[in-house]
């Protein structure tokens, strides 16, 4: 293990390198410096993140860029993807740690609630972290950092991004372990009304505690461009994951229909996932190949090309939290057509969006209707939407009110381990509470443990990349600085 | 942080929207919070005795069963001649053959398409693969001690009565499965008996009450209930009748067993009713109501 | 003009940074690692005699005894002469490369000598070691075929791991001669 | 003069033109230094680049070569007076030309070992006057002291600068011996790094030293023109052996390629051609061998001069272990055929044979009773024990038609040894290979049929449980079958899997068997290979003359005082050994398995034939 780590820190750029040979030359103050007053230190944790692309992931990056741009300390810490291990600096310094955990289901790592204790008490530590931010229910590894973070006396906070039902086995056991590890949880951030319902009911929650807090797209990326699209067809546009959760069998109900029904309308799918198969199968049955284009997977780059060359944006999701889709295209400035599930009626306004019900002849209808408005031309003008669009969810302003957040939280006070067991005991059930207060104090035993054979004082401080006097900032000066130096040589 | 809500915030009022700055903290709880939970949205009322009725499949199933093994009994007892046995099946069959056809006019024929000619073809496939490999049945588990067979064909016709398709839309339910299962219990049974005609013989038994025989149901389920009603009565009281030859308190058992799943379970599961409490809201996954195999078929 | 610091490294243990600055381009530092503990090494000569003793006990065989005697004298000679890393020495000599030397208990020497040609940059880089985030200084290599990327990297001090305010000491003077080189390359 | 100065003249002009636009910055920049080095205004350092056993060599002129990209010079000889200028710039105009370094007239070197006389310190001066050269050297040593001083003198700025440079020390024999190895040896490798000579200086240094072997011929005893101080200048190294080796090699390999050409023209005759002959001849692995030496044998005999270095080093490898290989053969048969072992060895021979054809027979008894409890199927048990012992018994008779001319057969094959260890070794590979013949067909017979039932019953698994293998999508999928082939799959699967046991473990037996005999012959292999594919002269040149090979260099302070120039001492990095072996290691013909562990696992699994890995079992099948 450790020779690949460190083979592995070999072949990465020199990227942090300059980062921190600008910050070590220059100021050594940068390096022992306190946490600022009115400023956190914070660390997002989750399984999900670049390279994996989605919500969440997006979620994470955009917000911790906006949090350093008003001068927190933010550090992200993720699970090894592939060859990406280490320690990797993304833009404006931000610092992700690729820690080498195993991967058990879909990018979720596998949990013992314990292996992961000493390498994120070391990060806590040395990145000298006051906030532990943890992102998705679905990341075991999220779980864990709330756990030890308790354990070691932090202030947490958790984003809950998905939405679950209350029907199978399967629910009522995550609902458990939920309800367990958000027990003694700070504060608990949802991405919409309907997700707080769901969290408060699932983890039984005290309501005054849980915010709701939009996601939020960039403006800049999904800009109109009325002249990509050729107003001789209307172009029907459906960007998501192929799976069964998106409503993809749907769609494959819907396609033949309106497609026997208008000749000049056109599907554009993009996406990839199990469910392509049926789609390739309706498309062959009804010789439709000129007039549904299957992308495959996109880059998140390219999703605005692909929707600026559309008329209508559809969304067949069974169940969403806040579909981010429809924002975007709806910035793009396309008429959106989607399901009225989940929180997707919190997001936009009536006059921007048709809901239909979860099956094919309403959302046949829906479509219809909007085809109609494209035809006599009273849709409103794309730039029109996209500018009233943009005004809605920015990630400053999401980034404001996560500070909020945060100073709330930074203002609490951690329970000691006895109330914590305690709490853990009446909140929990008699015998989840009981096990997990055990593991519970194994838990703090193992960190007692852990302190002992590697002090805190033996562990060095990290340099903080980001920041008014970080690394990031100070490389800039650095190299004018190597300028001047090469000037004067000349000059002389 | 948070600014108060103010005297023109109740004017305003909250309102469940996320486009719009509102003048409430982030965590502010609205009484309108929860309003969409519902509860039992989807809990059914059933009458017993259609449930009752639904039962009789089961009934049919565990009572085929239950006959298989006690012709089996009879066979590896010797108290039952092949020959005998092979002729009352070949009558039966016949029997039911006809009657297969006569239930629905022939209709279920014209839609499957199915000829008589293919009905002969695979009968005979029957007939010819089971009698070449009687032989090999005999001789097959011949090492293999007898209570390693019975475990293992007890287990296959458990796991017949579990796979088999009751008409619920469950994940488990696979009746190539079930029917599979029956015939690998079979023929471990077969390959028991004292001679290869035997075997043969058990095998197209096997082959008649497990594979032939819930078709025949199926049948008479749909288009005469009561009759159907009837045969399983029969059927049952036969089952009963043969058990109770070999032993009374097995026979005893079975019956109680029949009358449980009959009456007592159709009367639970409509009193469990009352107590189910699912919550329900606009965070559920919505399902898919009309089947959309019509666009691909 | 030799200056001797002490610092520690990441387990804690003390290392001695002796550096020398023999002219204005060209300083080496000599990082001795704590030496082999006689603690350390009666305790694993006890444990294997002992269990060489318990074996023995159970089946008579006193060809166990002399087995575990030899076994320990090997043991201890390959520990010294491949594994057990004494001093670990790092020349710079601006325009001319950087050497890397790394003593071991048993005397031998092995020697690195990479060209200042070569040499891309010296940085101070975190890697993920055991179960600690570590700092460890390395040597980015120049890649010949596209000169901004770097095609290796070699890291310096690479068995006491001195802990970073040892290092940031050792990359500064680095960086000084670095920076006479990039300036006088770069004037003509 | 003007003609002949022609070379050196312009030359200078070429390297005053990079030294001038240095020059005046660091003879500026000098003043201010000494204070804290963060003030310290830096210049390009120069590098002298001095042969060591010139250090005590009366004073005169250095000559070398200069390298202004690195600004560095590097000595290869010092002129003793008394000298005419014009000679010596005819002189090294020819050895420029001779070797195509320009080798130039770098300053002067006065090692005053009296009391130093400070005319001949400015006669040295006004030399620099002669011999253009930018910037002039002036290497001085005192008596006594072991620091020199050395000045550089440049047009522009006359003030003598001292701590710009480096004195680098190095053995002049060593280095012009020595060939350096590409870096990505020394370091771990990466692939990609390929470093052009001007790159690396201490490459261009090396060639510099090594080109101008023809400085180096001429010692002090010789009455040339001019007298010079180098390695060689004691006495010119030569050695009678050496060149008489070399007149006679020509004729020697003319005789030996001749032969060879012979010898491969009839194996390439027609006769091998045809099918069977030619099967078994790329099938037995003692052909292979000897293929591969008289391949050797050719490479090395061959008329045309190693190109470059690397060649030559394979030649000399070659060379040596083929020596190696018929010094042990001949010591083998000189062992062999002593007090008539051959005899004995035949003798014993056989009845191993026979004892193994026996044993094998009492396992197959063992396995058509009840082995070891397991329930098998008797009828197929006793079928196939009773096939398999068939197969023994027309062994045993086959072995027993054979046996009296095995003796006469091991005598002729014992003297294939003066042919080299590995032919025989090779041939003794075959040998067991055909002494297990047997076991092969067992084991092949019982692969085949585990294999079918493993198929047919994965198949029916399938059926079973209602699904089927989507061929066109590469998976399975759920399907629909009729109730005749439902009821036939399972009559069959009910039989197959009943019938495995026995199947599985007649497989087993036979498989371990054959992993045995595979292993023997794998052993035997490494070790033909590990003969065949030492570099056993780079091994002995790395021991003896270890800085032959260099990894690299590495330096030595010396130790030195304030205001005088940086003196290191510059040694070789020996290449390890391991390297040398992997740089060096001949290629070898032999198979290996290319699959994995895991996969091989998998194939026992399946009951895929896993040895040999193409089509040796075809002769069966």
């Amino acid at each position: 293990m450790t020779k690949s780590h460190l083979n592995m820190a070999y072949r990465r750029v020199n990227g942090p390198g300059q980062s921190l040979t600008s910050i070590l030359s220059h100021n050594n103050c940068g390096i022992h410096q306190p946490c600022r007053t009115g400023t956190h230190n914070i660390c997002m944790v989750s399984d999900f993140f670049y390279p994996n692309m989605g919500g969440v992931e997006s979620h994470i990056y955009q917000l911790s860029q906006c949090l350093i741009e008003r001068g927190h300390k933010v550090i992200i810490v993720t699970h090894a993807y592939g060859n990406r291990k280490g320690i990797r600096y993304l833009t404006s310094g931000l610092k992700v740690y690729y820690l080498p955990l195993k991967v058990m289901y879909n990018q979720s790592t596998a949990t013992t609630l314990f292996h992961s204790l000493p390498l994120l008490r070391y990060i806590f530590v040395r990145e000298r972290v006051t906030i532990i931010h943890s992102h998705s229910s679905f990341s075991a590894m999220a779980h864990d950092a709330l756990f030890h973070a308790k354990t070691m006396g932090l202030q947490t906070v958790f984003t809950d991004h998905s939405l679950f039902g209350f029907a199978d086995v399967s629910s009522v056991l995550t609902n458990k372990l939920l309800t367990v590890s958000l027990c003694d949880t700070n504060h608990i951030i949802c991405v919409s009304y309907t997700s707080k319902e769901n969290t408060v009911l699932r983890a039984a929650l005290n309501p005054e505690i849980v915010s709701v807090i939009p996601n939020a797209v960039d403006p800049t990326d999904f800009t109109p461009d009325p002249f990509r699209r050729d107003d001789n067809v209307i172009t029907i546009v459906v960007i998501s994951r192929l799976v069964y959760r998106k409503g993809i069998d749907l769609l494959s109900g819907i396609i033949p229909e309106l497609c026997q029904k208008y000749p000049d309308l056109n599907f554009i799918v993009g996406g990839e996932g199990p469910k392509r198969i049926i789609l390739e199968e309706v498309r062959e049955r009804y010789q439709l190949h000129d007039r549904v284009r299957l992308l495959g997977a996109l880059e998140h780059q390219d999703v605005r090309d692909v929707l600026v060359q559309g008329h209508i944006f559809l969304n067949t999701s069974l169940t969403e939290a806040f579909c981010m889709a429809i924002v975007e295209a709806a910035s793009c400035g396309l008429q959106v057509v989607s399901t009225r599930v989940g929180g997707i009626p919190e997001v936009l306004p009536d006059n921007l969006i048709i809901l239909c019900e979860p099956s094919v002849k309403s959302l046949c209808d829906g479509l219809e209707r909007a085809i109609s408005q494209q035809k006599s031309g009273t849709l409103p003008d794309p730039e029109k939407i996209h500018n009233k669009v943009k005004t809605f969810y920015t990630w400053r302003n999401v980034a404001e009110r996560t500070e909020k957040v945060y100073d709330r939280v930074s203002r609490e006070v951690v329970l000691p381990m006895d109330k914590r067991l305690n709490r853990l005991i009446s909140h929990c059930g008699p015998v989840t509470g009981c096990t997990f207060a055990l593991l519970a104090v194994l838990n703090f035993l193992f960190l007692i443990f852990l302190r002992w054979l590697t002090p805190d004082s033996i562990i060095d401080i990290a340099v903080d990349a980001t920041g008014p006097n970080g690394a990031w900032t100070q490389q800039y000066s650095y190299s004018k600085k190597g300028e001047e130096n090469k000037e004067i040589s000349e000059s002389r | 942080p948070y600014p108060e809500p103010s005297v023109r915030c109740e004017v305003v009022g909250w309102q469940k929207v996320l486009y719009e700055r509102q003048p409430f903290p982030d965590n502010y709880v609205d009484q309108r919070f929860l309003e969409e939970l519902r509860k039992n949205v989807s809990a059914r009322k059933y009458q017993y005795w259609s449930v009752v009725f639904e039962s009789g499949v089961v009934i049919q199933q565990l009572c085929s069963v239950c006959v298989f093994l006690v012709i089996w009994w009879y066979m590896d007892e010797g108290l039952l001649a092949p020959q005998w046995l092979f002729g009352t099946g070949l009558a039966s069959s016949l029997v039911g053959y006809v009657l297969f056809d006569l239930i629905d006019g022939g209709t279920g024929r014209k839609k499957s398409g199915r000829t008589r000619w293919a009905d002969l073809k695979s009968a005979l496939v029957f007939i010819t693969f089971t009698y070449g490999f009687s032989p090999v049945l005999k001789t097959l588990t011949e090492s293999v001690s007898t209570d390693t067979i019975y475990a293992m064909s007890v287990f296959m016709l458990l796991g017949h009565l579990i796979f088999f398709d009751y008409g619920a839309n469950a994940a488990i339910v696979s009746s190539t499965l079930s029917l599979n299962m029956a015939i690998f219990a079979s023929v471990c049974l077969a390959s028991r008996l004292p001679r290869s005609l035997h075997a043969f013989i058990m095998v197209t038994f096997a082959i008649q009450i497990f594979a032939l025989w819930p078709m025949l149901q199926k049948k008479l389920k749909a288009c005469t209930p009561c009759s159907y009603v009837g045969v399983t009565l029969l059927f049952a009281l036969s089952a009963l009748v043969g058990l109770l030859t070999i032993s009374g308190v097995g026979a005893i058992l079975f019956a109680l067993l029949l009358l449980s799943i009959s009456c007592l379970c159709p009367y639970y599961l409509i009193r469990l009713q009352l107590f189910k409490e699912n919550i329900h809201g606009p965070w559920d996954e919505a399902e898919i109501k009309e089947d959309l195999s019509r666009f691909l078929t | 003009m030799e200056v001797e610091r002490i610092f520690s490294d990441i387990y804690g243990g003390r290392l001695a940074l002796q550096r020398r600055q023999y002219s204005p381009f060209c300083r080496e530092f000599c990082l001795g690692c704590p030496r082999l503990s006689l603690r350390s090494l009666t305790a694993a000569t006890c444990t294997v005699w002992l269990v060489a003793y318990g074996l023995f006990t159970l089946c008579q065989n006193s060809m166990v005894l002399s087995a575990a005697i030899f076994i320990t004298l090997l043991g201890l000679l390959g520990y010294l002469h491949f594994v057990k890393i004494d001093q670990e020495t790092l020349l710079i000599i601006g325009s001319l490369g950087i050497q890397m030397t790394s003593s071991y208990a048993s005397g031998k020497e092995s020697t690195t000598f990479i060209e200042m040609g070569k040499v891309k940059d010296v940085v101070i880089n975190e890697a993920i070691y055991m179960q600690k985030v570590i700092y460890y200084l390395c040597i980015l290599l120049k890649d010949p075929v596209e000169p901004q990327g770097v095609s290796q990297v070699v890291p310096v001090f690479q068995s006491a791991k001195p802990r970073l305010d040892c290092l940031i000491e050792v990359y500064r003077s680095c960086q000084e001669i670095l920076a006479l080189q990039k300036v006088t390359s770069g004037s003509p | 003069m003007g003609l002949l100065s022609g070379g050196a003249a312009e030359a200078g002009q070429g390297q005053a033109i990079p030294a001038g636009l240095l020059g005046p910055p660091r003879s500026r920049r000098l003043q201010p230094q000494g204070s804290a080095p963060r003030s310290w205004i830096p210049t390009m350092v120069l590098k002298v680049f001095f042969p060591s056993c010139c250090s005590s060599a009366d004073s005169g002129l250095l000559i070398g070569r200069w390298i202004p990209e690195q600004n560095s010079a590097v000595i290869l000889a010092v002129v003793h007076f008394p000298f005419i200028p014009f000679q010596v710039k005819q002189y090294l105009s020819e050895v420029q030309k001779v070797s195509q370094v320009d080798i130039v007239v770098l300053g002067t070197w006065c090692n005053n070992k009296q009391e130093k006389e400070e005319n001949l310190g400015k006669f040295l001066d006004d030399l620099g006057t002669i011999f253009s050269h930018e910037p002039w050297l002036q290497i001085s040593k005192e008596k006594g002291s072991k620091f020199w001083s050395c000045h550089t003198l440049s047009r522009q700025a006359d003030t003598p600068t001292e701590d710009q440079v480096i004195l680098v020390y190095y053995d002049q024999r060593k280095v012009m011996l020595s060939r350096l190895h590409p870096p990505e040896i020394s370091l771990d490798n990466q692939p990609g790094v390929i470093t052009a000579p001007d790159a690396s200086k201490l490459a261009a240094v090396f060639d510099t030293v090594a080109k101008s072997e023809v400085l180096f011929m001429t010692d002090r005893y010789d009455d040339g023109p001019i007298k010079l101080t180098h390695w060689q200048s004691e006495g010119v190294e030569a050695s009678i052996i050496v060149e008489l080796a070399k007149q006679a090699s020509v004729p020697v390999c003319m005789l030996l390629t001749g032969l060879l050409s012979l010898v491969s023209g009839l194996c390439k005759s027609r006769i091998f051609k045809f099918w069977p002959v030619s099967f078994i001849w790329s099938k037995l692995s003692t052909c292979e061998q000897v293929r591969y030496r008289l391949e050797h044998l050719r490479f090395v005999f061959s008329n045309q001069k190693a190109e470059n270095q690397n060649q030559l080093m394979r030649k000399a490898n070659i060379f040596v272990s083929l020596l190696v290989d018929v010094a042990l053969g001949i010591l083998l048969l000189s062992w062999l055929y002593r007090k008539n072992r051959i005899g004995q060895l035949a003798d014993a021979l056989i009845p191993v044979a026979d004892h193994v054809a026996r044993e094998l027979q009492d396992l197959l008894q063992w396995l058509m009773g009840v082995p070891a409890g397991l329930k098998m199927n008797r009828a197929l048990d006793q079928v196939l024990g009773r096939f398999f012992l068939y197969h023994i018994h027309l062994w045993i008779s086959y072995i027993h038609l054979l046996s009296p001319f095995i003796e006469m057969i091991l005598w002729y094959v014992g003297l294939s040894a003066c042919l080299g260890l590995t032919v025989v070794l090779s041939i003794l590979s075959d040998i067991f290979a055909l002494l297990t013949f047997h076991i092969y067909c067992f084991y092949v017979y019982g692969a085949r049929l585990y294999c079918l039932k493993i198929y047919g019953l994965s198949s029916l698994w399938r059926l079973f449980r209602g699904k089927k293998w989507n061929v066109l999508r590469q998976r399975v999928d759920s399907c629909s079958y009729d109730l005749d082939q439902l009821f036939i799959g399972t009559l069959l699967f009910t039989i197959l899997l009943f019938l495995l046991p026995t199947t599985a473990l007649y497989y087993l037996v036979f498989t371990l068997l054959r992993l045995l005999v595979v292993i023997v012959q794998g052993l035997i292999h490494l070790l033909v290979d590990l003969i065949d594919s030492l570099p056993l002269y780079s091994i002995g040149l790395r021991f003896c003359r270890s800085y032959r090979l260099a990894a690299g260099v590495k330096f030595r302070v010396l130790e030195q005082e304030e205001g005088r120039p940086l003196r290191l001492l510059m040694q070789i990095n020996p290449l390890s050994y391991g390297s040398v072996v992997q740089t060096y290691r001949l290629p070898t013909y032999s198979c290996y398995p290319k699959d994995t562990w895991g996969s091989l696992c998998k194939k026992l699994f399946f009951g895929e034939l896993i040895y040999p890995w193409k089509q040796k079992g075809d002769k069966q099948d």
